[in-house]
């Protein structure tokens, strides 16, 4: 037990500094760098025609920027800890709503293209890994490599190409009906299934060729007693550390596809909100992610003790 | 170099290592031990008492917990550093698995190149091979297995470069760490012949480290053992 | 049942590309209930053989001669005929324990595995048979039984390797180096198990490098250099009044008798003998 | 090369194929800035025009070169990628070698920030620090750059660790060798083919992050042309010239794929 404490430890460790980083750098690089906020904001307001010098000062004033930065970021630190988050400088709306409306639909997306992704990889992955070395695990490998090297976005907008102008089944955009989630979550899905399946397949190759996988033969076990017994548990260790840590890497693609589709996701929200220069929202935002991250990353590590009794125990003779 | 009576003495050694728990285990203490030129010590013991440890001690790789190390008269632990250094290549090592004690990406000539050219600050070619030549027929190897790598020699000629890179340095101790333990008999009866040989000829102190309490009876003058 | 377990007779084993032989035409017959040790330094082929018997050589390695097992010559068979053999009628035991166990099972149950699917016992059945099997060999089942094979030291492994060989209904039972890298004390006791199988009725087939195996093991003996057999006949004629030079020397070799190397014109006259498969190359290959 | 001989016959010819698609990238990209039009010369007149001899590749919504605009933004991306690859491989060989050899407290805290670094996700480090300060080619690089090193920095700590606990290398110190001498002769020969292979992956792996920001509209400032603004400018048009948004986007996959074709097998014929 002393090694999952010393795990939870770690990646609390780890959540903390992330969030101190995010919102002190979103903080730091907005108020250090060109453009004066308060004027920003007025114009993200009431538009460039509207805005002049007194509408700008009550900004400022109303939202306190004329207070010294020092002050300005101890007290969003202050409030970030007891989840007041603050609101958005443009919307007004809280921030902490705000997030929690987009992470749903992030949430939804994700979940679809991580289903998506198993549905593709793990059957591929296992055949390739059971016939390694034929044309087809060398096709698959080049295809999977070609998936990998076409960027998100590349994938999204060939699919729009495909299936929402030429055959007119799917909408473009927006978030309406479930239909339109096919279309992001497959792209996510098939960036992530290219990948995951070759490790699927590696994983299986490596644990067949084991001498513990030959010697289980050599008891006179049937192959598929083999299999399951010995292959399946010992092959899926290096399978799902990998897929936890996709998951951690899906939300880099989360934000370029919602993006592209305009799904309302948490990434189509910080990067409108770094758009607008809305701090606030800003930081809300990163820190959400932030912490996403390392939730996503600490539940991968736990998962590995439990599927693997080696890592399990700190003692162990390697 | 002036022959000191004993080119090693070391006196009421002790050292214990903590375990990741914590724990402290005691490995050996008040543990003293001379070597005379020339002369082979047997060390005896179950694997993990700590063989390899006191041979670190004495080659001043590692620090004892307590006890002091002489190397031919001067003492090494502590402010000795600086006649550690000096004294440093006369006390040498040759190790268990024969394969990782040269670096696989070069051959063995590359090898005991570097060693000599480090040692003598020579660098003409011809003097460097003469003392190459020399050392590798000290241990009956022919010059042609000079341009192979590490990985296309056989454990039992590996070692015996291992010997000859260590006669290169003209050594006045040497530790032997279970130096045959992975060769088969013929070749470990070789080379322990050869060490024995090498050992009178160049009047070399030896610590000889084996789980084998028949080998070192053959090898060796006296024969101190780690039992826990 | 003939008295005869396993015959072999020019069994020998070249390199499939550029046909080396790596193994002369070698023939030894095994009796049933009667332990054989090969012996033979790294390099002479003898572990090529032990892979040949069981039917598991490399790919690019291919075997001519005959191997008859209780009967039928096992060199022709195929790939599935010569795994229905495998625990049920022999077993080869590897030489890396700890490797040869599966990581994340523990050990117990890899022993009671072989009883549930190969001597249908039921579950619960199996898992107390396989606690005896590994009291039997001085572990406690209950304790080292339900841990993982990292967590043993490698003689405990090999106890486990060993229960699962008397676990097996298998009758032959080759044991490949079976104390290699163990501490003078494991040996003997590594030895002792050994012979515990052999009282248990299995037929063994030893393959090593030390002598004090084979004569503590007893029964017959066939030393090896090169790829072919220089010697071979019951272990205390061959051990204690050696014919061949070869033999000689090794005996001579062993530090409890003095650890005299076997003088260099002995092996020279040997390698000419045999100059297709010089114990040069192979030494280095292996 | 040395190198040539580790890879297996059937993926030699996948190697090869790779290398001669990035050497005519890059050569496209070296060249292709000459010879064409400046890629920002907006003719209104002539706006969606259909290849022809002025317009190689035709023109864009605005009238600009196509061909142009692709051949620059490809020299851009590459250079950009080169200087993160280049950062990163420096930042993370340096502390990684240092971390690796001396080991105890600075171990302890280089490995405390490459954890950090690692808990991060890439993109939204880039767009916090690209973003805020208002894309920009320092930023953009600055961004990938941090994310990047931490690979570097564990892969060269691993090494170092496992040679420095090598036989040899104690032999060495034996010999009286200076740490110098067995950082250089046997730590370096061990770190350059993996550093090589990792770095040829993580080019890939930066092109497509820099043509996402780009994408995001985060890039390099406009009208600087680069891929990934190019498909964001002309996803409008999809619907009458998708050709306009397939080119880059054809650009960019190619470019990394073809990273892919080359890295890949290499990681492959290491790992044995």
């Amino acid at each position: 037990m002393g090694e999952i404490a010393r795990i939870l430890r770690t990646h609390l460790f780890h959540g903390v500094a992330v969030g101190l980083v995010v919102a002190s750098l979103s903080f730091v690089v907005v108020n250090l760098t060109r453009g004066d906020t308060a004027l920003e904001i007025a114009i993200a307001r009431h538009g460039t025609a509207l805005t002049n010098e007194a509408l700008v000062e009550q900004i400022r004033i109303e939202e306190k920027l004329d207070q010294s930065l020092w002050i300005q970021y101890t007290r969003w630190i202050g409030h970030a800890f007891t989840f007041d988050l603050g609101r958005s400088l443009v919307s007004k709306e809280k921030v902490a709503d705000l997030l929690w409306y987009h992470f749903r639909h992030t949430l939804v997306l994700s979940v679809a293209a991580m289903l998506i992704s198993l549905v593709i990889a793990l059957p591929w992955g296992i055949f390739c890994g059971i016939f390694p070395g034929g044309s087809f695990d060398n096709i698959s490998g080049l295809v999977s490599s070609a998936l990998v090297a076409v960027p998100h976005f590349v994938t999204g907008i060939l699919l729009i190409l495909a299936l929402s102008i030429k055959l007119q089944w799917l909408p473009v955009a927006g978030f309406f009906t479930s239909r339109h989630l096919i279309l992001p979550a497959a792209t996510l899905g098939i960036g992530l299934a290219a990948f995951s399946s070759r490790v699927v397949a590696t994983a299986i190759v490596d644990v067949r060729g084991a001498l513990f996988y030959q010697f289980a033969r050599m008891k006179g076990l049937a192959e598929a007693r083999v299999l399951l017994g010995h292959g399946i548990k010992n092959a899926s260790i290096p399978v799902i550390t990998f897929i936890g840590l996709q998951t951690a890497h899906l939300l880099d693609g989360v934000v370029v596809v919602e993006t592209l589709f305009a799904w309302p996701g948490i990434g189509k929200l910080i990067l409108d909100s770094i758009l607008a220069r809305d701090i606030p929202v800003v930081q809300g935002a990163g820190l959400l992610i932030g912490l996403m991250y390392v939730a996503v990353n600490a539940s991968v590590d736990l998962i590995c003790i439990v599927l693997d009794p080696c890592r399990r125990d700190p003692e162990a003779i390697r | 170099m002036n022959s000191y009576k004993y080119c090693i003495q070391a006196e009421n050694l002790s050292k214990s290592f903590c375990r990741k728990g914590g724990k402290k285990r005691g490995l050996f203490s008040g543990f003293s031990i001379e070597v005379k030129p020339g002369e082979i010590i047997g060390l005896s013991g179950p694997s993990g008492c700590g063989k390899t440890t006191l041979g670190d001690i004495l080659l001043g790789l590692k620090h004892p917990d307590t006890g002091k190390v002489f190397w031919n008269g001067n003492g090494i632990n502590g402010s000795g550093k600086s006649s550690r250094m000096a004294l440093r290549p006369y006390f040498q090592k040759i190790y268990q698995d024969p394969p990782t004690s040269f670096p696989p990406h070069q051959t063995i000539e590359e090898a005991l190149t570097d060693v000599v050219k480090n040692k003598y600050s020579i660098g003409r070619k011809d003097i460097i091979n003469r003392r190459i030549l020399a050392a590798i027929k000290d241990v009956d190897l022919d010059k042609e297995l000079l341009k192979r790598y590490p990985r296309q020699l056989s454990g039992g000629e590996i070692q015996r470069f291992a010997l000859s890179r260590v006669l290169l340095l003209k050594p006045i101790f040497l530790v032997a760490d279970e130096p045959t333990s992975r060769l088969d008999l013929s070749v470990q009866a070789k080379i322990v012949r050869l060490l024995m040989r090498l050992a009178k000829e160049r009047r070399t102190g030896v610590l000889f480290i084996s789980h084998d309490p028949a080998l070192l009876r053959v090898a060796c003058k006296k024969v101190l053992s780690f039992g826990r | 049942m003939n008295e005869i377990l396993l015959n072999i007779n020019n069994l020998s084993i070249s390199s499939m590309p550029e046909h080396k032989t790596l193994v002369g035409s070698v023939s030894f017959s095994v009796r049933r209930g009667e332990p054989f040790t090969l012996i033979g330094e790294t390099g002479c082929g003898k572990t090529l053989i032990a892979q040949a018997l069981t039917g598991v050589l490399a790919k690019d390695l291919s075997a001519t001669g005959s191997i008859e097992f209780d009967g039928p010559n096992l060199v022709g068979l195929s790939g599935k005929e010569r795994r229905k053999l495998w625990g049920r009628r022999m077993f080869l035991l590897p030489q890396e324990p700890r490797l040869a166990l599966n990581p994340t099972m523990r050990v117990i149950k890899q022993v009671s595995e072989v009883l549930r699917y190969l001597r249908g016992q039921q579950p619960k059945n199996a898992l107390k048979n396989a606690g005896t099997l590994i009291s039997d060999l001085g572990m406690s089942s209950s304790r080292d039984g339900r841990h993982y094979p990292f967590r043993l030291s490698g003689g405990m492994n090999q106890r486990i390797l060993l229960a699962i060989a008397l676990a097996t209904p298998a009758e032959f039972i080759v044991a490949d180096e079976p104390t290699k890298g163990l501490d003078a004390d494991l040996r003997d006791s590594a030895v002792r198990l050994l012979q515990n199988l052999v009282e248990q009725g299995k037929t063994l087939l030893c393959i090593t490098h030390d002598l004090a195996v084979a004569r503590d093991l007893g029964g017959n003996i066939a030393v090896m250099y090169g790829g072919y057999i220089v010697e071979s006949g019951p272990a205390e004629k061959v051990l204690d009044s050696p014919v061949h030079p070869y033999t000689q020397g090794l005996i001579k070799a062993s530090p409890e008798n003095g650890m005299e190397p076997i003088p260099e014109h002995v092996l020279s006259s040997m390698k000419t003998a045999w100059n297709s498969s010089g114990s040069r190359q192979m030494e280095a290959c292996l | 090369m040395k190198v040539m001989a580790y890879i297996p016959e059937s993926s030699r010819l996948q190697v090869a194929t790779g290398a001669f698609i990035l050497l005519s990238v890059a050569l496209l990209s070296m060249i292709g800035p000459h010879l064409t039009p400046d890629p920002s010369t907006q003719n209104l007149s002539s706006v969606f025009a259909d290849p022809s001899s002025e317009y190689l590749l035709g023109s864009d919504h605005l009238g600009r070169s196509v061909a142009a605009r692709l051949v620059r933004g490809g020299a851009n991306s590459l250079f950009n990628t080169l200087l993160c690859v280049i950062g990163s491989v420096l930042i993370g060989v340096f502390l990684g070698l240092f971390s690796g050899w001396y080991g105890g407290f600075i171990d302890a805290t280089i490995m405390r920030l490459v954890d950090i670094t690692m808990s991060f996700p890439g993109i939204l480090l880039a767009l916090l620090i690209a973003g805020l300060i208002g894309g920009g080619q320092i930023a953009v690089v600055g961004a990938l750059t941090i994310t990047g090193w931490p690979d570097y920095c564990r892969i060269t700590r691993a090494i170092t660790q496992n040679v420095k606990s090598r036989p040899y290398v104690e032999a060495g110190v034996l010999a009286g060798f200076s740490g110098r001498f067995i950082l250089r002769k046997y730590i370096f020969i061990e770190i350059l083919p993996q550093i090589a292979v990792l770095a040829t992956l993580g080019f890939g792996r930066t092109i497509l992050n820099i043509s996402s920001l780009g994408f995001l509209g985060i890039g390099l400032a406009p009208p600087e042309p680069e891929w990934g603004a190019m498909i964001a400018e002309s996803l409008p048009y999809l619907r009458q010239s998708p050709y306009l948004v397939l080119a880059p986007a054809a650009a960019v996959s190619i470019t990394v794929f073809s990273f892919l074709l080359v890295g890949q097998p290499l990681a492959r014929a290491l790992k044995k």
